[in-house]
């Protein structure tokens, strides 16, 4: 009992474990797969993961950025994406079996020798103490939100001139970012509409009779009769002498 | 006869094509010759004093008494009538125009009898024209599209002929 | 249509390509009106072209005319436009007893404007009702049905049936109006009274209404012609046309000595005649016409329909009136086996959803040559091929509901 | 909660402490989501009969029907999960559960009281408008798995508009955000404590009015009354979810009407007061105020001392009113969205879009400026008019904090003064000249 | 439960690494063009995870990154959804030009 107590004082750990295995697991899940919906459902689960890694590792705000831009805005994109271009025979498209070998060959070595170097430096692996105390003190909304726009408050005290000041914030990147993000989403929505006409249905398409439709509208002009009568109706046929009674 | 002004007008546009005016019927009606039809159609709607906009209905009445008993006492041989029920918006007057046709094209049992469209006259007139065609069997020549509108499209025989006689069964389905 | 060429410079660029499907709608879609079938050429979003199938509910009830006599036949109209079926009647009446030459007594022709004209208000009121639930509002249909029952007791009071009346026959009526009905019914035009503005805020002057509507199906007054369509579908259009005040002589003169006005906006000003008629206290002042609603479009088809449910309750105290104040013989109907002479004659009145014209070729015997009769949801459907043309999914149903189209009629 | 648990069972800060704690949390918060589905429910009948004129249910289980939810539920439970041939199965079926976990995972940041919410969490708006985000996959998956091209439909029209609602919906959000300067959503419900007219949505006009632009953007968020376009009934015949049926459609219902609640009960949070009444009794009453707000000793669940540390009847009282206010809060937030159902007609799809684009965003937009320039110019807001003296805190980050490295701010004392009379920045003056006057307004020690 | 003593960097960097690689493995593989799209998705996370793993002062308290680890994983994810809208158009681009999602067939250079 006493040592399940022990192992269980590090919820930290066992909540990492259960992310990093749920990250990795999809992970597999997306390579594995053939029909890509399934590939992008398993790729949700896998970002949510790592943002519950992020949050564990007291990035607060950088979780909740992920799971909202990250998995609500890009994936949604990216399924959206999936949707409508997932038609009949483009949904399992299962690739051949040497690129698997060689792929799994490289792959391999390179995650091996990744994995070396995350456990050789012996100055990271250094065991640290994961009260729970430790984990509320990190609140870091409000200076990062800060540093953003400039004012480093968390390095006031270090002695480096520029930093001393506060100063070294991530204005200038936080603006460039932006502008970027506006120029890319305009550049990508312009290139994604189609330039020619609907090539399956040519001109029986119906944006096509829509257009048509109006321009026939326009250049018809209605000439509107004015109905307006007084008598009543009777037959034509036996009205004998004068037009109108 | 000839001083009512419709009736002056259309006889002096087509001659012979107007065949005769009944004043006495309820409704006072012209009779057409097929021919001619659709040039009457088209000068009433824009005649100046008339216009006859608006087709109301058109109906295709079967003359054919199927006991021999009967068709000895009437006078008229076996034919179809097609009526034209027009009025007009403008002037509020309205007018029946008729067409006799023989029940089948030249005598042959099964050949539709045959009527131009007003279908370009008046749009309405599509639709009427073609549950004409599904219910009484009359082949109306220029029609955009003509085909049954009523009954399913593979049902054989036009119910509305007096000498129509209900299929077994329709699909499987026993109809008596 | 002009074909189009590839480098058209008109071509409007089209965003990621769609395949173009064909959708069924119907027959047992929820929005189509009874079993109406709509096949619908679009691309997910924008529908090129719609073909209605109809033929669903075809009895064929022009050949069982030709078995049964004038009388016999009165069941077979109400199941004609089933939502308005007293009308139905009327106008079978109207064309048998316009053969036979059969004039009516003073009392059963006010007897007859008081039940056709309650008539198209529970007919229009049910048209209210199905407008909102296509376009996805559930209340007001509760708020018209609420109304109609009631006009339903007073027509079982009358004569013992609440869908299917076969209550006005060839030669008047099969029976008087039981005594205490006329107060009943004055009871009932009072009540409503206080309804109606609450049915405009409902759905006439609410905002999203007006946005699902106004401006939507445009038809111009001569399509409307063209296309045969009657009824408000024809006076929506701005056509000043109403068989009560323009039909035939037998007709009109049932509405002599009535006052009461054609709701039809006046082409050029777009205006609606003022309603200078006293209205529970306050005269009832028609709300405005929003700015985007344009004349013809589903909008004003279904305001023509509101403000005439007004004209009929105008219509109906006044036929109370005349009707008590007549007596004696409300018009028996005629013989059963009553001989119809060899003749024909055809004639249209003014029902709620159009006008319905029936034709009757007699030849003597007293079962009728030939029977005919003029739908007017068959004229008023056949609009909405070239209305729905490149129009959104979600406004076939703003369409079709405001031509207010009943299948009963249409398939006979 | 864990070292009350291990007090009773005599074991010392045992794992079995911390599970049962996050048990009962849970367990709490998954009564708020199931009766609440139960009791919209029941609310929806009897409210859509109330404005249609009927009486709604009223048989089943005494006068007023209340039974009639749990009939429902043992029908849908009784009715066969059918899944379509054509649909794919293993996604067909995890939809339902992807978008009642995204609702329900909202849950965790959502302070019910003072001290009575799941987990701290900093930044809390943030992570629950991000977890909401989430549902729109189990739209998409459901539409897409149901294989029948009506469900793509109402799918993809679904997700475009709940995707670009989340825009418009960040932006009002962030406006309370900015005025109490923390995300902390139990210091923003702190800082609307005292008479009513500490409330945001009274603060200034633009705050007025984002509120109302956000409880639109929610309404459509969440896909209810005239924007619901996925079960437009009349065009796509009950657009997504019309291949399912029995338990998992009501578990679509289920998690519909947990993400109106959280929806009206951030509203509530983040404009009307959350927990604070109109009437701020817990302070008034004497007996019940010792429980000073955003005071670190007095928090609940998570901390050390835990709910019921040394049974202080009167705290324990007043965050038992703060949830009950919080919960109507959300109730008459939903009611609306019910009202507002049974009314109106439905959208069109292109005019929903419109409606975000044209006039939801812009408006958002000119909210928050102005929000901003009321801010900053100073002027005048309702609380500082007539309001009375309400919780204020106040972050100072000064150089002399991170000499000994062990980041411990100064707590400002949530001494409760009226706000505005001390910007003189009195403690400023007297700290080391590289102090960055930044006075942020931030939380206690959460 | 093995006991991998407390949670430490090295960790972070090992999911990291692992991501990284199945990202990689998944573009070079993946015959569908949204297929490769995710690989790329999976790369980013991968880096992700080292930045906040260095920059957070839970794992390492002196000597870590502070914020800056954590304010370039904010830039990486928002860059990340730049990048997948530009890849989205020129895929269904491609897509509505070529009528094929399948990279094998992307050989011409033209349109």
């Amino acid at each position: 009992m006493n040592l399940l107590a022990v192992a269980w004082e590090y919820w930290h750990q066992s909540f990492f474990i259960l992310f990093a295995a749920c990250a990795i697991g999809f992970g597999f899940g997306v390579l594995l797969s053939k029909n890509v919906v399934r590939m992008a459902f398993y790729l949700v689960l896998s970002l949510g993961s790592t943002a519950g890694l992020f949050f564990l590792a007291g990035a607060e705000f950088v979780g909740a950025m992920q799971l909202m831009i990250y998995v609500g805005g890009t994936l949604v994109l990216l399924i959206f994406g999936v949707m409508l271009t997932a038609q009949k025979d483009f949904i399992n498209m299962d690739t051949h079996t040497q690129d698997w070998i060689l792929a799994t060959i490289v792959g391999g070595s390179l995650l091996m020798v990744l994995l070396f170097a995350a456990f050789g430096a012996e100055d990271w692996s250094k065991p640290q103490d994961l009260t729970d105390a430790k984990i509320e003190s990190t609140k870091e909304a409000t200076p990062l939100g800060l540093a953003l726009t400039g004012i480093r408050v968390d390095t006031l005290g270090d002695s480096g001139d520029a930093v001393k000041q506060g100063k070294s914030g991530y204005l200038m990147p936080f603006i460039i970012v932006s502008v970027h993000l506006l120029v890319v989403l305009i550049g990508a929505a312009y290139m994604a509409r189609t330039k020619k006409l609907s090539r399956a249905t040519d001109d029986k398409s119906s944006r096509a009779k829509l257009m048509l439709f109006k321009m026939e509208q326009e250049t018809e002009q209605l000439e509107e009769e004015t109905y307006v009568v007084t008598h009543r109706g009777q037959s034509a046929l036996n009205r004998t002498d004068s037009q109108d009674e | 006869m000839s001083d009512i002004p419709l009736v002056a007008e259309l006889r002096t546009k087509f001659g012979e094509g107007i065949i005769d005016v009944n004043l006495e019927a309820i409704d006072e009606w012209v009779e057409v010759t097929p021919q001619v039809l659709v040039e009457v159609c088209q000068f009433l709607k824009q005649a100046e004093g008339f216009r006859f906009d608006m087709c109301n209905s058109i109906t295709v009445v079967d003359y054919l008494h199927t006991d021999p008993k009967k068709a000895a006492k009437v006078d008229w041989d076996p034919h179809l009538e097609v009526v034209y029920h027009l009025s007009s918006i403008a002037t509020k007057l309205t007018l029946v125009l008729k067409v006799k046709i023989p029940r089948w094209k030249n005598g042959v049992e099964g050949d539709l009898p045959t009527v131009p469209s007003v279908a370009q006259v008046w749009a309405t007139a599509d639709w009427h024209e073609r549950e004409a065609y599904d219910l009484s069997g009359v082949n109306f020549l220029g029609h955009p599209n003509l085909k049954r509108i009523l009954c399913p499209d593979d049902w054989e025989g036009h119910p509305l002929r007096k000498d129509y006689e209900m299929p077994m069964e329709y699909h499987g389905i026993r109809n008596r | 249509m002009a074909t189009l060429k590839i480098d058209d410079p008109r071509v409007i660029e089209f965003d990621v390509r769609t395949d173009e499907m064909l959708i069924n709608m119907g027959p047992q879609h929820p929005s189509t009106h009874g079993v109406l079938r709509l096949v619908l050429r679009s691309d997910g979003e924008v529908v090129s072209d719609v073909e209605p199938h109809l033929g669903y509910l075809h009895r064929c009830a022009e050949k069982i005319g030709e078995n049964l006599t004038a009388r016999q036949w009165i069941p077979y109209t109400d199941r004609m436009d089933y939502l308005a079926a007293m009308n139905m009647n009327l106008g079978w009446s109207l064309v048998i007893e316009k053969m036979l030459e059969y004039d009516l007594p003073e009392r059963g022709r006010h007897l007859r404007v008081i039940i056709s004209e309650m008539g198209r208000i529970a007919s229009h009121l049910v048209a209210m009702g199905t407008y909102g639930l296509d376009l996805g509002s559930f209340t007001p249909f509760l708020y018209g049905f609420r109304e109609r029952e009631k006009i339903l007791n007073l027509f079982e009071e009358a004569c013992g049936a609440r869908l299917t009346y076969s209550y006005l026959t060839p030669g008047g009526a099969t029976a008087d109006l039981p005594s205490g009905w006329t107060d009943s019914c004055r009871q009932f035009l009072a009540e409503f009274k206080e309804v109606i503005p609450e049915l405009h805020t409902l759905l006439t002057t609410n905002s999203i209404f007006v946005s699902r509507t106004a401006g939507i199906g445009v038809m111009s007054a001569k399509m409307a012609i063209d296309y045969g369509c009657t009824g408000p579908v024809l006076r929506g259009s701005g056509v000043y046309h109403d068989l009560r005040f323009h039909g035939e002589e037998r007709y009109t003169e049932m509405y002599d000595g009535y006052i009461f006005d054609v709701i039809c906006a006046d082409p050029e000003t777009g205006k609606y005649p003022e309603s200078n008629y006293e209205f529970h206290g306050d005269s009832l002042d028609y709300p405005e016409i929003p700015r985007q609603a344009i004349l013809g479009d589903c909008w004003h088809r279904f305001y023509v329909r509101m403000l005439e449910v007004v004209q009929s309750v105008r219509l109906v105290e006044q036929a109370i009136e005349k009707y008590e104040a007549t007596s004696g013989d409300w018009g028996k109907p005629i013989r059963l086996i009553q001989k119809l002479p060899v003749k024909e004659a055809y004639m249209e009145t003014e029902a709620p959803r159009g006008q319905m014209g029936f034709y009757v070729v007699g030849d003597g015997d007293s079962i009728p040559w030939r029977v005919r009769a003029r739908s007017s949801s068959f004229c008023n459907l056949s609009v909405t091929a070239p209305l729905c043309q490149g129009i959104l999914l979600a406004d076939i149903p703003a369409i079709v509901g405001s031509l207010d189209v009943v299948m009963g009629e249409i398939d006979r | 909660m864990a070292d009350f648990v291990d007090h009773i069972l005599g074991l010392n800060d045992s794992w079995f402490g911390h599970i049962v704690a996050a048990l009962v949390a849970a367990v709490l918060i998954l009564h708020v989501v199931a009766v609440g589905a139960l009791l919209f429910i029941w609310m929806e009948r009897k409210i859509s009969g109330r404005i249609q004129d009927r009486l709604g249910p009223t048989r089943v289980g005494g006068k007023y029907g209340w039974l009639q939810t749990l009939a429902d539920g043992l029908k849908l439970i009784a009715k066969e999960d059918v899944t379509p041939d054509l649909a794919d199965k293993f996604l067909f079926k995890i939809a339902p559960y992807v978008g009642l976990a995204a609702s329900y995972a909202a849950f965790i940041a959502l302070p019910f009281a003072d001290g009575v919410v799941g987990q701290h969490v900093n930044t809390a708006v943030f992570f629950v408008l991000a977890v909401l985000g989430l549902e729109v996959f189990s739209v998409i998956l459901a539409g897409y798995a149901s294989g029948s091209k009506w469900s793509l439909f109402g799918a993809m029209r679904e997700a475009a508009q709940v995707v670009s609602y989340e825009v418009p919906l960040g932006m009002c959000v962030v406006v309370p955000v900015m005025i109490c300067g923390t995300m902390n959503l139990t210091t923003i419900a702190n800082m609307q404590s005292g008479f009513f007219t500490n409330w945001l949505v009274f603060n200034d006009p633009f705050t007025f009015m984002t509120a109302i632009i956000y409880f639109t953007c929610a309404t459509a968020g969440v896909n209810r009354a005239p924007f619901d376009l996925a079960e437009a009934e009349s065009e796509l015949v009950a657009g997504f979810h019309t291949e399912y049926s029995g338990l998992r459609w009501s578990l679509f219902f289920m998690a519909e009407y947990s993400s109106m609640f959280i929806v009206s009960a951030l509203a509530s949070i983040l404009f009307f007061g959350g927990p604070h009444g109109p009437i701020p009794i817990t302070e008034i009453v004497p007996f019940l105020s010792s429980g000073g707000l955003g005071d670190p000793a007095k928090q609940a669940f998570t901390e050390s001392e835990g709910l019921l540390a040394g049974w202080d009847l009167g705290l324990i009282i007043s965050r038992i009113i703060g949830v009950t206010n919080l919960l109507l809060k959300g109730l008459v937030g939903v009611t609306i969205m019910m009202w507002i159902r049974w009314s109106f007609p439905r959208l069109r799809i292109d005019q929903v879009m419109t409606m975000c684009l044209k006039y939801c965003v812009p408006l958002a937009a000119i909210g928050f400026l102005g929000a901003t320039a009321w801010q900053a110019l100073d002027l005048p807001t309702a609380s500082s008019v007539i309001g009375t003296p309400r919780y204020k805190h106040h972050e100072l980050w000064t150089a002399d904090h991170n000499k000994d490295g062990s980041k411990e701010e100064t707590i400002s004392t949530p001494v409760l003064e009226t706000p505005h009379e001390d910007d003189t920045h009195a403690e400023a003056k007297t700290v080391t000249e590289n102090t960055v006057p930044v006075s942020v307004l931030r939380g206690g020690n959460q | 439960m093995i006991l991998i003593g407390t949670v430490s960097v090295s960790w972070y960097l090992a999911v990291g690494a692992s991501l990284f690689v199945l990202g990689a493995v998944c573009m070079a593989t993946k015959r569908n063009l949204l297929g490769v799209l995710m690989g790329v998705e999976l790369v980013l996370n991968g880096a992700n995870m080292n930045f906040i793993a260095f920059g957070s002062k839970v794992l390492r308290p002196e000597g870590s990154l502070g914020l800056d680890g954590q304010l370039i994983a904010l830039f990486v994810i928002v860059l990340a959804a730049a990048e997948a809208a530009v890849a989205l158009a020129i895929a269904l681009n491609f897509y509505n030009n070529h009528n094929t999602v399948d990279v094998d067939r992307a050989n011409e250079l033209n349109g």
